[in-house]
């Protein structure tokens, strides 16, 4: 019997290691998987190449990662916000790389890497700072930017449910990047409201199927 | 000379999106644009977070925050609307099935060129989120902006000096003095507030415009 | 109010005109739209080109238009069936042109289409006839053949039910091609099931937004 | 010599098949690898129109052709299987996420190069399907085949001569004869049915075997 199902989200987390690269759901704070954030910032370790819209708010998940100096690198779209202190700080003090990626660019690369694409020609950012010194191709009378699809590692998603095969749901805006990092990484750790029975989800209304998802994290409602 | 305060300039980017029209407001002052939405027509808003119908504000207290906008801010969704991953939000961006999307600027060029990302000053953190595939994935992309900077330049220029945001991609520009259209023939006046002139306006942009 | 119901298959179809690409839905006859092919049948236009996974079966649908005469080219990845006679006959009378698309590379390319990208590196075909000519690149130690995503002017699907927006659900493996096709057409047309008031659709399961639906059918469940 | 037949290959595969495994059976003879899959493991079976944790036929009569196979028979859902579209469903093949494909085959070269889409007839109408999506995209793609045409030429070849459906893709063959190895090493042979050596089977393939 295959169950994904994990005790806890330190017990999930256990072999992220140094030097990992860990894409991170969540746009704002929707859809972050604080708790495996948490799990992930107790193990220890750094060296970290963290994937995610932004650079954190606040004191929680990714910002209390760069905070704890786990984060050697960060790839992301918007990094630049009102509570975003600790990455500012560090990117002042030269602590951490900034790949900066359009939005569009950075959800079409991740799901490129989860369809095995081998690079896209995509419309966004041609002839600005962001293209510097990439390949660029005139297609049908439309310019064009060649990128490569990010992998990870890991990905650290949150969802609504899920079941012990990894079938996954997610609740409004807090879907986001969700559906696509679990396909993109070698190993997709959920954080769920509820672990429900084999079954209990409609096979019409799930989002994410068990194939791309390898552990499966109860959390409970109050504290998620 | 009557100038547009904010609202005034979110009601009359809001007169030119007809009944039907799938459309994107970006995050900060365009987002406006959205109270003056008239009831009666669907015009359907999406945000780049993964919603299409987007709804008002909650009232205070009812917030959900799994439920916001691009902004971060706490919306709601109307009847008929929908939620889906970011690589299908940014399809609808990216291929080209949002009719129009509104956005501020630093500078928007006669040509249509954009600037609203990067002051380019050295030290800046640089934040890009959504506005590049906004820009040029919409079928329409209007600006909206004050026409001039505090210290009185134009805004609208003959080439953007800011780093931009993408190439050719605006069609109009709504500004507190009057609205524009640009592109590859140009800029061109399609209306001044009152008791100002095109003469003025040249003045003002430093601009050859026409009406 | 905006709504896209149209009252018939034929009133849906009405300005589909000689020479139109036109994107068909279906995995065999799962999904197959079968009251707006004929429709389309009985326009009478022709020299189309028709992008669907199959050449058609038996008499309905596909096989039909094809039959018919109206089919100057097909995009597809599997026309050789026990019963695709008809496509078999037009081949072999060299009165309809094929270009077969493995399977992936055509889901993917009709993505790519709907997602506004230029064109994409694509595992599936390096080394084999259906890349020959093609551009090809080594990355990451891997091979890929370059492809150019599929647009149409129409795509003409099957949903279990719709809305006067053109949200849909789908049925089963009825699914199928119907998604991505409805976001790689300029006009969409999906016949239903069911149209059901706006709001019964719970927003968490619609799988097609309304954004990529132009017209819906209702056909009703006995006749679809 | 014990030469095994259909059902009898398939649940040769079968029992190298894991529990937990991703599995595709693409159309044809492979999907008899489906009847001896053991009940208690759990085993996820993908059909690339769609599903995933794909069940037995259904009982005559009760069959639903919105729920069909890539073989277009009518089949059933497990208890949390689940429905996606085409472009998620060739992800699931060409990302690397299938354990195991089990193809059919005209040839498997040495090297596990694989050809079995098309007889290179001038003629003949070519269809590809999934095939050469599921050869390069699964993590290991397992053909089953007889060993020998039926004129007894070796379809274990030292390069294929019939037009490649992915090269260096197959890492085992299941044959009524043996099992084999094949890929950058060559090919060795794994197991032999009872009563057939490896000397017979260098003579049948023409291949320099090893055990």
């Amino acid at each position: 019997m295959i169950d994904k199902s994990f005790d806890s989200a330190g017990a999930a987390v256990a072999d992220i290691h140094d030097g990992a690269s860990v894409m991170i759901g969540g746009f704002g704070t929707a859809g972050m998987p604080d708790q495996l954030i948490d799990a992930l910032i107790a193990r220890g370790v750094g060296d970290l190449t963290i994937i995610n819209n932004n650079a954190g708010n606040g004191e929680q998940g990714v910002a209390a990662l760069i905070r704890e100096g786990r984060v050697k690198k960060i790839i992301c779209s918007f990094p630049r916000q009102s509570d975003s202190h600790h990455f500012d700080a560090a990117y002042r003090a030269g602590s951490i790389e900034l790949e900066l990626v359009p939005q569009g660019n950075l959800a079409a690369r991740i799901q490129a890497a989860g369809a095995g694409l081998g690079a896209i020609f995509t419309p966004t950012g041609y002839g600005t700072l962001l293209a510097e010194g990439k390949e660029t191709r005139e297609i049908g009378g439309r310019n064009y930017v060649l990128e490569y699809p990010i992998h990870a590692d890991f990905a650290l998603i949150k969802a609504q449910q899920g079941d012990r095969w990894g079938n996954l749901i997610y609740r409004k805006t807090a879907r986001n990047f969700g559906p696509i990092m679990a396909m993109a990484a070698r190993t997709t750790i959920a954080q769920v409201s509820d672990i429900v029975p084999l079954g209990a989800l409609d096979p019409e209304v799930i989002v994410t199927p068990g194939i791309f998802v390898q552990r499966v994290v109860e959390i409970g409602r109050e504290s998620a | 000379m009557n100038r547009l305060n904010r609202d005034q300039m979110a009601e009359r980017v809001a007169r030119d999106i007809p009944e039907g029209a799938y459309v994107n407001l970006g995050i900060g002052l365009p987002t406006k644009v959205a109270n003056y939405l008239p009831q009666e027509r669907d015009i359907f808003l999406q945000s780049e977070n993964g919603l299409l119908g987007m709804g008002p504000a909650p009232a205070a207290g009812e917030e959900d925050w799994e439920l916001i906008n691009a902004g971060k801010q706490a919306v709601t969704l109307l009847s008929g609307g929908a939620f889906f991953h970011h690589a299908d939000s940014f399809a609808m961006m990216r291929g080209g099935h949002l009719d129009i999307c509104v956005l501020g600027a630093f500078q928007v060029s006669v040509h249509g060129d954009l600037a609203n990302w990067h002051t380019g000053e050295s030290g800046a953190i640089p934040a890009v989120g959504g506005a590049m595939d906004l820009a040029i994935g919409a079928r329409q992309t209007f600006v909206m902006m004050d026409l001039l900077t505090k210290s009185g330049e134009s805004k609208l220029v003959e080439a953007c000096t800011y780093p931009l945001t993408g190439l050719a991609c605006v069609s109009r520009v709504y500004s507190d003095l009057g609205v524009f259209s640009v592109g590859a023939e140009g800029a061109r006046v399609i209306e001044l507030v009152d008791g100002l002139s095109l003469e003025d306006i040249r003045k003002l942009t430093g601009l050859p415009l026409e009406g």
